[in-house]
């Protein structure tokens, strides 16, 4: 007769309630695209304003209060501190209430939460960014970041791609990316219109052609899942290692802090434990689960 | 007749005639059954014919690709009809095993008849009109009316209907639709708040495991109007307004397709008595609309048919 | 050391309780046996109880609870948080669902403190209740748990005949027991029969699962479909093993909301349902065999990983309760050994 | 939603109307123009055919503490989409009974035909459905009264 003894693993601290979101205000929209919107906000609370840090790749969740919750990626920059950016595509109960909010109106944030690009893992190397669609949002964080610290990095390419010259975000970062000339900047789309003089295909057919060097490089992927599923296999040809590939993954998420369970990769929460992976991370359930 | 179920299961499989065979096999747990889905003739030896093949197997007739053999008792088979006329189930593309049915023996009846637990019960076995409960060792009988299901003492189709291959001799029935209804009738007789605070009391309990939708063959929507977000019909929190409001809507949902097997209310997990909702239902439907589901094929869906003349006293 | 009480002064033993805690103890409501609050008389449950529908996490993990209330006011959003619960006693948890309590601590506890479950946690006191009559369901030894033995709760009782044996587990008991009037002291016959029963009890459990290298199993079964789709072909993905397993603590959160003033939810929520992982574009557990492959995985792969304990208590809820019998033992017993897979 | 609350002196009962486009709603349109009172407790929202009418709207607007629905529609054979008012009427006739099998007063659900001219028996059903409505009192259908003391729901 056996009884195991797990109490070893009990212990209580107290903590304040995590649940509880702060209030903070719209202090600018910006349209990005006919479905998305950026939302340019902070805290109310003049000393969360000041002591309020985070870090590139972490997410937070955004309450319209009495519709629900829902998680957003920082797309704002850590080195710009004013204020926090979230870009919000319309597609769910949330999202549509967002969308209908004006300046100055209240929201409610938790956060940040999830780990973060390793940026003392990318110091002095050749970055490769690639994203597709609102993918740009959380590599748009990390973007600005590096290039606020663009003597610590190597070389710079990025890739970003849209379904339309209609879809693409953030045109204005696209614009000062194309000229700076320390970034080598690669925009396309899958399918152009009359106005679009720009390159044409897929994100990873375009990066075929870029065919970036994988010596000394890190490529940091985000977009859909059907990209990313596509783009790892043209990254591997090129020669990179599953340490050299980092992602951010998306999942349907609640609560943010691990508890919920529904955005789990096998053991792993990607809010908890992400959701930013590296591929040789997740590459076992890349087949079934991502 | 288990025997012949299994040949004739079994030579479906080899001659190709069907893909699966849904039946059922023994369960885990004393008087349990389990179906069992198979494309593998050798489990047709497993299958079973007894007085606790409790599922109406039509439920997974719509998630299923290919051609079915399925084994369907009365009340099955006429779900299977009402599949059909939905445009849910090609006639063609399943072979009925009908098997005759005198009724299903309810194990919480059985258990509250001996004051015991199902797994405490030596025994339960039928001869005709009585049902024998053995405990410890003591052999009890009652009239097979106290230990039948509700829905079975109602059965107007102990024998299916619709079959293409027929297991057995037609079936008789013990029934007492009075003893059926016996709910219903006292909710019936109850002042209208009454009523209302027992199903509140009722829906109180629910937890929202949507085992009676999952469970319900009529219920094969895609995407459930409870799971709407735009607009959120009902609140997804499981409290009593909401279970209880959702519980009304599939209830009208299924009006027409329902055919009184019984399965939401075996599944509920909590006991809430939904018998006493479906059927009402059932009766409403064929009070005022001469109509009863899974009895013909060829018939229109309740509710997407109409008489010029129908009730008129309804409407001012 | 232990005590004894008669079966007869149970009554008068949670009244006395009763003074200091909000005492919960079984109950039938309806025919369906919860841990309700004790009416103050009734010990009936003495007589019938074996284990409950629902599972007592839902003393610390309610099927809906209040987060917080927000108000719209001039000022803006005013949030509220609900008042702290009673202190609540549970008596005559089975040391299956103690043991679940222990498990769920684990995950609430992790990372991020979940205010909501810890605070009713430190809050309570668990009084076992020796499980004498197991269901033929029941496999809990199988997963290093025994009826009558249990380390998960406060104070430990133990039928031997027409009293109980009271045994002190934690700090908490003890100073419970302390302040506790009307116990008597045990003899040394009282003690063996003691024993004799919980021995009997153990051996009274009669399923069981091989647990050896279960998680290493199930990881080489992963990517194995077709084993998967035959596991899940009769679920019917409802939420009933799930919402009313003792260790599944998945949860949504939900606003209502009503004029200006409303409130965010959280209530049970369950891996089984289509639209629990439901992305706008796309959900990577579309299929029902991946949903089924997440809920044992989870408990018997997983959770093992991340907790070094399996999340499964084997109190044979979702067996007893399943509408289509879909057994979770005979699932682990036909995952695939590794050798197979090596070969393949 | 505006709740209605006990400390109100004066109850008025709130009526949810759903009238076709076709019809009822026009009939009300020409009560009003053609100044036939009718009672101000008919809020009312403008469907394309009675057969819109969802069973759902109806829960949905009692939930929400209306106290009570009525739904308005083109007479048989009267339908702009020749055979809406058919599939309505089933529905409606299920949907009646069955409410009042679960304890809701009959009274707070009704229907009617009511043409694009029938502005006097708009008037009247308003009236008379208005009146039932103040018969039966205010909706507390789906009040907790737990709730409403304050006390934790729990499961």
């Amino acid at each position: 007769m056996s009884v195991t003894d797990i109490s070893h693993r009990k212990r209580f601290l107290a903590r304040d309630n995590v649940y509880l979101p702060h209030i903070v205000v719209i202090e600018k929209i910006i349209e990005e695209t006919p479905a998305v919107r950026t939302f340019h906000f902070n805290f109310k609370d003049e000393k969360l304003r000041q002591e309020f840090t985070f870090e590139s790749g972490q997410f937070g969740e955004l309450s319209i209060f009495g519709v629900g919750e829902a998680t957003f990626c920082i797309a704002s920059s850590p080195t710009r501190k004013d204020y926090l950016e979230c870009a919000v595509n319309r597609v769910g109960r949330v999202t549509n209430a967002l969308h209908r909010l004006g300046v100055g109106a209240e929201m409610g944030f938790r956060g940040p939460y999830g780990n973060s690009f390793p940026l003392d893992f990318m110091q002095g190397k050749n970055l490769v960014f690639i994203a597709g669609g609102i993918g740009l949002a959380p590599l748009r964080s990390l973007i600005w970041n590096v290039l606020d610290n663009r003597d610590k990095y190597q070389n710079i390419d990025i890739i970003y791609g849209a379904r339309s010259p209609a879809d693409l975000c953030f045109k204005y970062d696209l614009e000062a990316w194309e000229k700076d000339k320390t970034v080598n900047m690669f925009t396309t789309v899958d399918k152009g219109d009359e106005t679009w003089t720009g390159r044409e295909g897929f994100v990873p057919t375009v990066l075929e052609q870029v065919a970036p060097s994988a010596k000394d490089a890190v490529a940091i992927v985000c977009g859909p899942p059907i990209m990313i599923r596509f783009t790892f296999p043209v990254l591997e040809k090129l020669g990179f290692t599953p340490e050299q590939m980092i992602t951010t993954l998306e999942k349907r998420m609640k609560c943010g802090i691990g508890k919920c369970g529904r955005c789990n990769i096998g053991n792993i929460f990607v809010c908890r434990d992400g959701p930013v992976f590296s591929f040789a991370q997740i590459k076992d359930f890349i087949s079934s689960e991502v | 007749m288990e025997q012949k179920l299994r040949d004739e299961a079994k030579a479906l499989l080899e001659q190709g005639k069907v893909d699966y065979i849904i039946g059922f096999a023994p369960g885990s747990l004393k008087f349990t059954t389990t179906p069992l889905i198979t494309k593998d003739k050798g489990d047709a030896d497993r299958l079973v014919i007894n007085p606790f093949i409790v599922n109406n197997l039509s439920v997974f007739l719509t998630e299923i690709k290919g051609r079915v053999g399925i084994v369907a008792k009365g009340c099955d088979s006429r779900s299977i009809v009402s599949l059909i006329q939905d445009n849910k189930v090609a006639r063609e593309g399943v072979i009925i095993l009908g098997v005759p049915c005198p009724g299903l023996i309810d194990v919480n009846r059985a258990e509250k008849l001996v004051g015991k637990d199902r797994d405490e019960i030596d025994d339960i076995t039928r001869d005709g009109d009585k049902i024998a409960i053995t405990v410890g060792g003591k052999k009890k009988e009652f009239p097979a009316t106290e230990v039948l299901f509700d829905d079975c003492l109602s059965c107007e189709s102990p024998t299916p209907e619709e079959y293409d291959i027929l297991i057995g001799e037609p079936a008789q029935l013990a029934c007492d639709t009075e003893l059926s209804r016996e709910k219903i009738k006292q909710l019936e007789g109850m002042p209208l708040e009454q009523r209302w605070e027992f199903w509140k009391g009722e829906f109180n309990h629910c937890i929202r495991c949507y085992a009676c939708r999952q469970v319900c063959p009529a219920c094969f929507c895609e995407r459930c109007f409870v799971e709407e977000t735009e607009p959120q019909w009902v609140h997804p929190v499981p409290r009593w307004q909401d279970n209880l409001m959702f519980q009304i809507a599939r209830i009208l949902h299924v009006a027409g397709r329902c055919v009184d097997c019984g399965e939401c209310e075996r599944a509920c997990p909590v006991n809430i008595p939904l018998r006493s909702l479906t059927k009402k239902m059932d009766e409403i439907v064929y009070d005022l609309f001469k109509y009863q589901a899974g009895t013909d094929k060829e018939a229109k869906p309740f509710l997407t048919a109409y008489e010029q003349e129908e009730a008129e006293d309804l409407i001012r | 050391m232990s005590r004894k009480i008669s079966k007869k002064d149970i009554g008068k033993l949670l009244s006395q309780w009763g003074e200091k805690f909000t005492v919960f103890a079984p109950a039938k409501d309806e025919g369906m046996a919860k841990m309700a609050e004790w009416d103050g008389k009734d010990t009936s449950f003495l007589d019938w109880y074996r284990n409950t529908v629902v599972p007592p996490k839902a003393n610390f993990l309610p099927s809906m609870e209040k987060m917080f209330s927000f108000r719209q006011g001039e000022e803006g959003y005013q949030l509220e948080t609900p008042s702290e619960i009673d202190k609540q006693l549970v008596f005559g948890i089975r040391p299956c669902d103690a043991r679940a309590l222990s498990i769920l601590d684990m995950t609430f506890e992790d990372a991020y403190e979940d205010p909501y479950y810890l605070g009713r946690r430190k809050n309570s006191l668990l009084i076992g209740l020796g499980c004498t009559n197991p269901c033929d369901s029941c496999f809990c030894t199988s997963l290093g748990i025994s009826p009558t033995e249990s380390n998960d709760v406060d104070l430990m009782f133990t039928d031997i005949d027409d009293e109980f044996l009271i045994e002190e587990v934690t700090d908490k008991g003890k100073e419970l027991l302390a302040s506790t009037s009307g116990l008597e002291e045990t003899t040394e016959a009282e003690v063996t029969k003691a024993k004799e029963a919980k021995e009997k009890a153990y051996s009274r459990v009669t399923r069981t699962i091989n647990t050896e290298a279960i998680a290493d199993r199930l990881l080489a079964s992963f990517d194995n479909q077709d084993f998967w789709e035959q596991i899940a072909a009769k679920c019917l993905s409802c939420g009933i093993c799930t919402l009313l397993c003792p260790t599944c603590y998945c949860f949504d959160i939900n606003d209502e909301l009503v004029g200006k003033e409303g409130a965010r939810f959280r209530s049970w929520d369950s891996c089984g349902f289509c639209l629990y992982t439901k992305m706008p574009m796309e959900n990577p557990r579309h299929e029902k065999w991946h949903r089924v492959r997440q809920r044992v995985c989870h408990k018997y792969e997983f959770y093992p990983m991340n907790f070094d304990v399996i999340a499964c208590t084997g109190c044979g809820r979702c067996i007893r309760l399943c509408p289509v019998n879909w057994d979770i033992t005979q699932t682990l017993e036909s995952v695939p050994a590794e050798l197979e897979k090596q070969k393949a | 939603m505006e709740q209605e609350t006990k400390k109100e002196a004066k109850w008025e009962p709130k009526l949810l109307g759903f009238l076709c486009r076709w019809c009822s709603y026009a009939g009300a349109d020409l009560a009003g123009t053609s100044r036939k009172k009718y009672p101000a407790n008919i809020r009312i929202i403008r469907i394309p055919c009675s057969g819109r009418a969802d069973p759902l709207f109806i829960l949905k607007a009692l939930r929400m503490g209306f106290d009570g629905v009525l739904i308005s529609g083109c007479h048989p054979g009267e339908c702009h989409y020749q055979t809406g008012n058919y599939y309505a009427r089933r529905r409606i006739a299920i949907t009646k009974k069955f409410l009042e099998y679960l304890g809701i007063e009959p009274e707070r659900f009704q229907a009617s035909w009511c043409s694009a001219s029938e502005a006097i028996k708009f008037a009247e059903v308003v009236t008379d459905v208005t009146k039932g409505l103040k018969e039966v009192g205010p909706n507390r259908l789906f009040i907790d009264e737990r709730e409403e003391h304050g006390a934790k729901a729990s499961g």
